[in-house]
């Protein structure tokens, strides 16, 4: 069918993808100072990022470069997204510290920009790999995924029904997250756990909630929900904790101390883990700076130092925060974020 | 000055014919449509989840639809003059933020609900005074301040939010508990429904703002206040908006500088389905209202009837559609019925 | 100024040397009037001639850019139409003025509805009473029908028993009865006879000269915007009114051209809409004008919007020249060479917020076009031509139609389809509102139009309209066509046996 | 009142004038603003927003709203997306979305004119209805791979210019809807359905006929602008263009369209839209921040409406002057 003249998908996978990267690292360089690098979160005033790039801020400042902060007000707004890409390209930052609200359409914007000589690192949310010159991960995706079914089932006596609240269907982390739980799932171990459904709160408050009202009623069997998004996370447990399957069905996935804090303390809800989102901007930031001071450049079995540890470039330029932290009623009032 | 009617009754002469209460009934069944088509899709959910009306799926149900509700009320008030308030969401956020910044402050709930309400008066008098002052089109004065308030919101609230844990307990249980399955959100919201109605139907104030939004130059004629009338509607509107973000304060437990983002258009759905006609005179705030139980509910049913979410957008745009549709063929063929049986009054 | 001589008691309401302009125009210059208790009074004038700024300037809906409002001898400032209302003002405007979407009794009782404990509105009583109201006029308008669809007619009468429910000091109504027939007007008359008697005054409009005769003591006449005069009607014959009017002699009323008509141009055949009008067979030859009358409501506007396509007909058919046309279709009817200038001026024959120029040009959007392009040029002479021939008064052909008086109004429907060169025109009560110049204008033009082979059909609640101009006459009682007179044999009598179904025709 | 002194005064000449005075004062004053890449970028960013603009004003013009648009350009991405992953050739796949474009604007029309049904009600129902089975058939997927020459065609510009290389389709369907509206018998009843449906029935124009062509080609500008989204952006999803119709909406009442019908200019809308897209383009240069940004706009469309207001009243008043 495809001798008609037309394109179609296999003649653009035959044109091969062409990874691009010309420069040799130079461990030994110095690192640069008065550098200027944008962080563009998937969303300004998400307390999440934040929280982030205040991290981002405290690291730049140590390292005596300038920060700045710009970005979308919804997080769906992919063109708006774009449009900041573009406004940092035109602004001549140094390095740039992205967010992606979708792995594809920013690549054309990044790459425009890595041509006009900006380094872009992505953080918490990928693109895809020839788009960028490094993603920082809050952890590996795999530890998210596997961690937070084990700490459910642990919460469950590896016995029941459960299911998955997610954010929007399309976002890539949440997916990759899912898959591996499925995959953890698996273990024989886990045979008497049914993940019933997979539903999607949208990361909105309202819908989250009800949402989750409409498994505890489709499933009235349903022993434990895993939420790996803040927004749902508290949307459910805000929930739970007003109705009458408090501490009967429990929850856990990816929250912040502050939003869960109360409802750890009521009952409503025994553990659950995150990165600290504060190091996952640092790092961001100290990958930015070590990439546009030519410490590194983004390819495999680079390492390089940020504050005390030093890192090591995964595959596909992944650099890898390390483990989440699991909060639960003893350590809870600890954080603080 | 009250003007009495006299005590024998002059009606009597004056048949009701046939026509009338035709009329009479095409005007109560628009409400009814919308109602048989929320009983029928509640006892369907039913049939296909026994859990859907237990005392919790009650519960949920009602609390779902109380903030919608109740901004609504408040919208169709604003439609019924021939206008529109797109900013209800915005200002449904903003002092919804505010409630809660004060109460994490240590504050009086009450209090903070007076506060809620004052600052969504603030705003629904600017927009009224916008629309009926500047005598401009109330969809472009709205949806600027749509934007507007919304700017100030976030500028104000920044990457803050409010969390269940820093408000009083008595709130947020206040927010989900209730008369058995009757939650105290519900009833609040059905006393303003109730008491709005009353007005509407009953005050000449409430009569005028029909008037003057089936006819505005006959309004101006007919020596009705339009402007003030215009205003005092958007006050009210703007006040069910910042009760309404108290409400949903105390019921999430959780305001940031997003809340209500593109509430707006959730709105005027409920209040287009519940039959408030958008050129204005029409309609009536019951209306409005089981629209937006309808809408809420549906986001309740498809997930209790185990639809994958994948399908529920989809099904609740053609839903929407079905439910103006019905409505209308109804009032067609009831309006043609009436017209072949009444050519002519003589 | 010259007072009048009678010195009965002191006027109610008078205007001193009012003067009111919109932008350049200037409606009303140095106008003087005196209302006394007691006397119905007449403004008579052209289209456009100020009459009814005057009477909003009296409401309080217009503020006078010079000269005072006096009450009671006092000078007041109407900062609204409410203002004047609490005054004992009650005001009846050209174009009726009713909500929609609420009852005819909340229609009449808006803002003033009888109040129950705690200022609630008694509906019942405000039933009963508007009952009352219909039973005064004697008409049977449901008090709880919507006003959305009523007939021009009804919508008149429904202002009029708002106007009488105020028991006001003061009636004003600006061409009250321009839609009623003569049985309504007769009524309308009685009880406006009572109110005089009641001690009220009433100032009153019509183009109707001999409506004027009939009812009112007196009569002020404008002309330009100025005060012409203002005297006693005793002894005053129509043509010195109508000289005060114009400022000239008037042609002749009806200037019916003898013609003999040719081929049949339109037929109408067993044509039923249900439930609105049954079985309407007729023909109209080329050259011929027939008049289709009967009472308000006996449905002829409907038979002329299904002919038009504007409403589809259940059954029958209907062609011109023989060809037949397609069943609701507007477009169809108008390649065809049909016309049909409306009822209502306002909302069907009118974009009111269009320019006069585009206005005129809507009906030629298929003929002003090169290469698929509008014709600008072309547009502007059509639309030029067309307002002159009719006279149109305006300032620029670029104004919107809602800067003119009613009348104009109405000339610019007309110039808009006589501007298609139709074979079959119908028009639809073609002088309601224009005044006497013009109305003979417009005959003469009818006339002249049948002379030249254009089949006319003439729908008119004007009975003498009828009877000047019609060769045949058509009457319809109740959605039946009931009767078919010659010109010869159409007197007052046998029309009005037809329409209201007292006749064996 | 002297004529070239209401045409002064009327909404969409100011517009106009602002934007060139926003676009000057830019290229004195803010860096990065004037050079080629950047304002390749604007033109970019904002194409999307003026190409559903076209239709709509007619649209809004005819007193009519679609709200769906949005919806029907991410139906038609997500559908280019899922076919691409097929194996279905680009050539193929492109006019098939705009056909279901076609459909959609159809279905919104028809519902609007057989049912008589208000406009702005149906289309919230398809803009969820739409955006719905986009969901369905695309779900979670993401598809990047467009073949490069559409993806360099959609994103890149005319050599060094700052003309992005889809602007000059774009020019072509401005002009042709300037006539079309402006200059043809069917722009004209247009405005005369806008400003009275019922003179217009009477005037023998095919009203809903006229309608049903106009949600048709919105559908079928607003798929045009998926396909051209998704591969400017290079990424079909479910959720593209989320909210488009708000951006639209408030550049076309910016740009001086009454929203009650009748009243409006195609260069007011163009205008409109570029000078929203050329604000926000100079504010994110200079660092504004995007909540400040939504005020401006918010602030921009308030003015929008009391400016004519306040212009004719000085008008008026000027005019009383005059001939007192
Ligand atoms: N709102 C307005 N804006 C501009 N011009 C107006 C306005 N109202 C009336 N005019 C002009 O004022 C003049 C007087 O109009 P008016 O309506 O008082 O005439 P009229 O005597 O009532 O005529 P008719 O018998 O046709 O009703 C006309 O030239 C008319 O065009
Ligand atoms: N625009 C309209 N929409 C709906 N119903 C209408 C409309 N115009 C008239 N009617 C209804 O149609 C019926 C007859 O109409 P109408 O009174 O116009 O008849 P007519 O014989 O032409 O009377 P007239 O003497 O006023 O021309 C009435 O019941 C009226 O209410
Ligand atoms: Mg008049
Ligand atoms: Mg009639």
């Amino acid at each position: 069918l495809t001798a008609c003249g037309g394109t179609t998908k296999k003649d653009v996978e035959n044109e091969g993808a062409s990874a691009a990267t010309t420069a040799k690292a130079d461990p030994n360089a110095a690192t640069k100072k008065g550098l200027t690098v944008g962080f563009l979160p998937k969303q300004v005033n998400n307390p999440y990022f934040t929280s982030a790039d205040k991290g981002g801020e405290a690291a730049l400042k140590e390292l005596g470069s300038s920060y700045k902060e710009v970005g979308p007000s919804s997080a769906t707004d992919t063109a708006g997204q774009v449009s900041y890409v573009n406004t940092l390209t035109q602004q001549q930052v140094d390095a740039m510290a992205v967010s992606a609200q979708d792995p594809g359409a920013l690549c054309t914007a990044l790459k425009q920009a890595m041509k006009n000589d900006i380094k872009v690192v992505t953080y918490d949310s990928d693109t895809k790999p020839e788009c960028r010159n490094a993603f920082v991960s809050q952890a590996s995706a795999e530890d998210l995924g596997r961690t937070e079914v084990q700490l459910l089932a642990e919460q469950i006596g590896y016995k029941g029904e459960i299911a998955i609240l997610s954010a929007a269907q399309t976002a890539t982390n949440q997916n990759v997250w899912i898959d591996f739980m499925k995959e953890e799932l698996k273990d024989p171990k886990y045979k008497d756990i049914k993940l019933v459904k997979v539903a999607y709160g949208d990361d909105d408050a309202q819908k989250s909630f009800q949402q989750t009202q409409g498994l505890l009623q489709e499933y009235p069997n349903l022993k434990g929900i895993i939420s790996p998004t803040t927004v749902g996370i508290k949307a459910a447990a805000q929930y739970l904790s007003g109705s009458k399957y408090k501490g009967k069905v429990k929850l856990t996935g990816l929250g912040t101390p502050n939003d869960m804090r109360k409802y750890v303390k009521n009952g409503t809800v025994e553990g659950f883990e995150l990165w600290d989102p504060a190091k996952l901007g640092d790092l961001a930031a100290r990958t930015a700076v070590a990439l546009a001071s030519g410490q590194i450049t983004g390819k495999e079995g680079e390492t390089f130092k940020a504050g005390d540890t030093t890192y090591t470039i995964g595959k596909d330029g992944v650099i890898n925060l390390g483990k989440p932290t699991v909060f639960d009623a003893k350590n809870i009032d600890q954080f603080n974020f | 000055m009250t003007v009495t009617t006299p005590d024998k009754a002059p009606v009597a002469e004056v048949p009701r014919s046939s026509g009338t209460r035709l009329v009479d009934r095409v005007f109560k069944m628009r409400e009814l449509a919308i109602l048989v088509v929320f009983l029928v899709m509640i006892v369907i959910t039913q049939a296909g989840n026994s859990e859907f009306l237990s005392e919790q799926g009650i519960k949920d149900l009602l609390l779902n639809a109380t903030i919608l509700v109740l901004v609504a009320t408040g919208q169709s008030l604003v439609v019924i003059t021939r206008n529109v308030d797109l900013s209800v969401g915005s200002t449904l956020g903003i002092s919804a933020f505010a409630a809660g910044d004060y109460l994490q402050g240590g504050g009086n709930p009450v209090v903070a609900i007076a506060l809620a309400v004052l600052m969504g008066i603030g705003f629904g008098l600017l927009n009224g005074l916008l629309v009926s002052l500047g005598q401009v089109p109330a969809l472009v004065v709205t949806l600027g301040t749509l934007y507007i308030i919304r700017g100030i919101d976030s500028i104000w609230v920044g990457s803050r939010q409010i969390t269940a844990a820093g408000l009083p307990d008595g709130f947020i249980d206040f927010g989900s508990g209730g008369i058995s399955a009757v939650p105290y959100l519900a009833l609040i919201a059905l006393v303003v429904l109730v008491v709005t109605a009353y007005y509407l139907k009953h005050f000449g104030s409430g009569r005028e703002l029909y008037a003057l939004g089936s006819n505005p130059e006959a309004a101006r004629l007919a020596g009705i206040p339009v402007r003030k009338r215009i205003l005092a509607a958007y006050t009210f509107c703007g006040a069910l908006a910042g009760l309404a973000g108290a409400m949903y304060l105390a019921r999430f437990g959780n305001v940031d500088s997003g809340t209500g983002t593109g509430y707006e258009m959730t709105v005027v759905s409920a209040v287009v389905v519940g039959g408030v006609v958008f050129t204005g005179g029409s309609g009536s705030v019951y209306g409005a209202a089981l629209g937006a139980m309808l809408l809420t509910s549906i986001n309740s049913m498809l997930p209790a009837l185990g639809v994958s979410s994948v399908w529920v957008l989809a099904i609740n745009g053609i839903l929407l559609i079905l439910a103006i549709a019905v409505d209308r063929i109804v009032a067609l063929r009831v309006a043609s019925a009436l017209k072949k049986r009444n050519a002519r009054h003589a | 100024m010259t007072h009048p001589s009678d010195a009965g008691p002191a006027p109610v309401l008078a205007l001193k040397a009012i003067s009111k302009s919109f932008g350049a125009v200037r409606a009303l210059r140095d106008v003087s009037l005196e209302l006394f208790p007691g006397e119905v009074h007449a403004l008579a004038g052209e289209n456009g001639a100020g009459k009814s700024t005057l009477i909003k300037t009296l409401a309080g809906v217009h503020r006078p850019d010079a000269g005072q409002v006096l009450l009671d001898g006092e000078p007041v400032v109407f900062h609204g139409p409410g203002d004047a209302r609490d005054a004992g003002i009650a005001v009846i405007y050209q174009e009726p003025t009713l909500f929609p979407d609420l009852s005819i009794a909340e229609n009449i009782f808006m803002g003033r509805q009888p109040r129950k404990a705690l200022g609630r509105i008694d509906h019942k009583a405000t039933h009963a009473a508007t009952a009352a109201l219909m039973r005064r006029l004697g008409v049977e308008l449901d008090p709880d029908r919507p006003a959305r669809g009523l007939s021009i007619a009804d919508q008149q009468i429904v202002e009029i028993a708002k106007a009488l429910s105020f028991e006001a000091r003061v009636l004003i109504m600006d061409e009250p009865t321009a839609a009623l027939t003569g049985s309504e007007v007769a009524r309308l008359f009685g009880v406006v006879r009572t109110l005089r008697e009641q001690g009220a005054a009433v100032l009153f409009i019509s183009h109707r000269l001999e409506e004027i005769f009939q009812i009112c003591r007196r009569v002020t006449t404008l002309r330009d915007g100025a005060w012409i005069s203002s005297e006693p009607i005793d002894g005053m014959t129509e043509d010195d009114l109508v000289r005060r009017m114009v400022g000239r002699d008037l042609d002749e009323l009806y200037p019916k051209q003898e013609v003999r008509p040719g081929e049949v141009a339109l037929t109408v055949n067993r044509l039923t809409r249900e439930g609105v009008f049954t079985d309407v067979s007729f023909q109209v030859r080329r050259g011929e004008i027939v008049g289709l009358a009967g009472l308000v409501g006996a449905g002829r506007t409907e038979v002329a919007r299904a002919v038009f396509g504007i409403d589809r007909w259940d059954a029958g058919d209907v062609s011109v020249d023989g060809k037949p046309l397609t069943n609701g279709a507007p477009s169809t009817a108008m390649a065809a060479g049909l016309a049909l200038v409306p009822e209502d001026r306002r909302a069907q024959g009118l974009v009111m917020d269009m320019s006069i120029e585009r206005n005129i040009g809507l009906t030629g959007l298929r003929t002003t076009v090169k290469a698929g392009l509008m014709d600008r040029g072309a547009e502007r002479s059509r639309s030029l031509d067309w307002a002159v021939k009719l006279q149109v008064k305006y300032a620029r052909i670029a104004d919107t139609v809602n800067t003119l008086s009613g009348g104009n109004q109405q000339k610019v429907v007309l110039a808009k389809w006589l501007a298609t060169g139709p074979k079959v025109l119908i028009v639809d009560e073609p002088t309601r509102g224009i005044d006497v110049g013009t109305k003979a204008e417009v005959h003469r033009l009818l006339s002249e139009l049948a002379a030249d082979g254009v089949a006319v059909l003439m729908i008119s609640s004007d009975l003498p309209e009828i009877l000047g101009m019609a060769d045949r006459v058509l009457v319809m009682h109740e959605g039946r066509l009931t009767a078919e007179i010659p010109r010869s044999e159409a007197t007052e009598e046998t029309v009005m046996a037809a329409a209201t179904g007292r006749t064996a025709a | 009142m002297p004529e070239s002194l209401t045409r002064a005064v009327r909404w969409d000449t100011v517009v106009g004038a602002v934007l060139i005075v926003v676009l000057l004062l830019s290229f004195g004053t803010v860096d990065g603003f004037g050079n080629a890449l950047n304002l390749s970028f604007l033109i970019g960013n904002t194409l999307p927003i003026a190409l559903v603009a076209l239709p709509m004003t007619l649209l809004v013009v005819s007193g009519e709203i679609d709200l769906s648009v949005a919806s029907t350009a991410g139906l038609s991405g997500a559908v280019m997306g899922y076919l691409w992953n097929q194996g279905m050739t680009i050539e193929t796949i492109i006019p098939i979305c705009l056909l279901l474009g076609v459909v959609c604007g159809l279905v919104n029309g028809l519902l609007v004119t057989r049912l008589g049904l208000p406009s702005l009600a149906v289309t919230i129902g398809t803009l969820a209805a739409y955006r719905g089975i986009a969901q369905i058939v695309l779900g979670s997927d993401s598809v990047t791979d467009f073949p490069t020459q559409y993806l360099d065609f959609a994103a890149g510009r005319i050599g060094d210019t700052f003309v992005p290389r889809a602007f000059v389709p774009f020019l072509v369907l401005l002009v042709i809807a300037v006539i079309v509206l402006h200059a043809t018998a069917f722009g004209r009843a247009t405005f005369a359905i806008g400003a009275s449906e019922e003179a217009a029935r009477f005037a023998g124009i095919r009203v809903k006929r006229q309608k049903l062509i106009l949600f048709t080609v919105t559908g079928l500008m607003a798929s045009l602008t998926g396909v051209f989204w998704a591969l400017h952006y290079a990424s079909a999803r479910y959720d593209n263009a989320t909210g488009l119709e708000l951006s639209v909406i408030a550049a076309v009442l910016l740009g001086g369209i009454d929203f009650d019908g009748g009243k409006g200019t195609l260069g007011g809308a163009i205008a409109g839209v570029f000078l929203l897209g050329a604000l926000q383009n100079v504010m994110s240069l200079q660092d504004v921040s995007a909540q400040s940004q939504i005020v401006v706009t918010g602030v921009l469309l308030v003015l929008s409406v009391l400016g004519p207001r306040v212009a004719k009243q000085i008008a008026v008043a000027r005019a009383r002057r005059l001939t007192s």
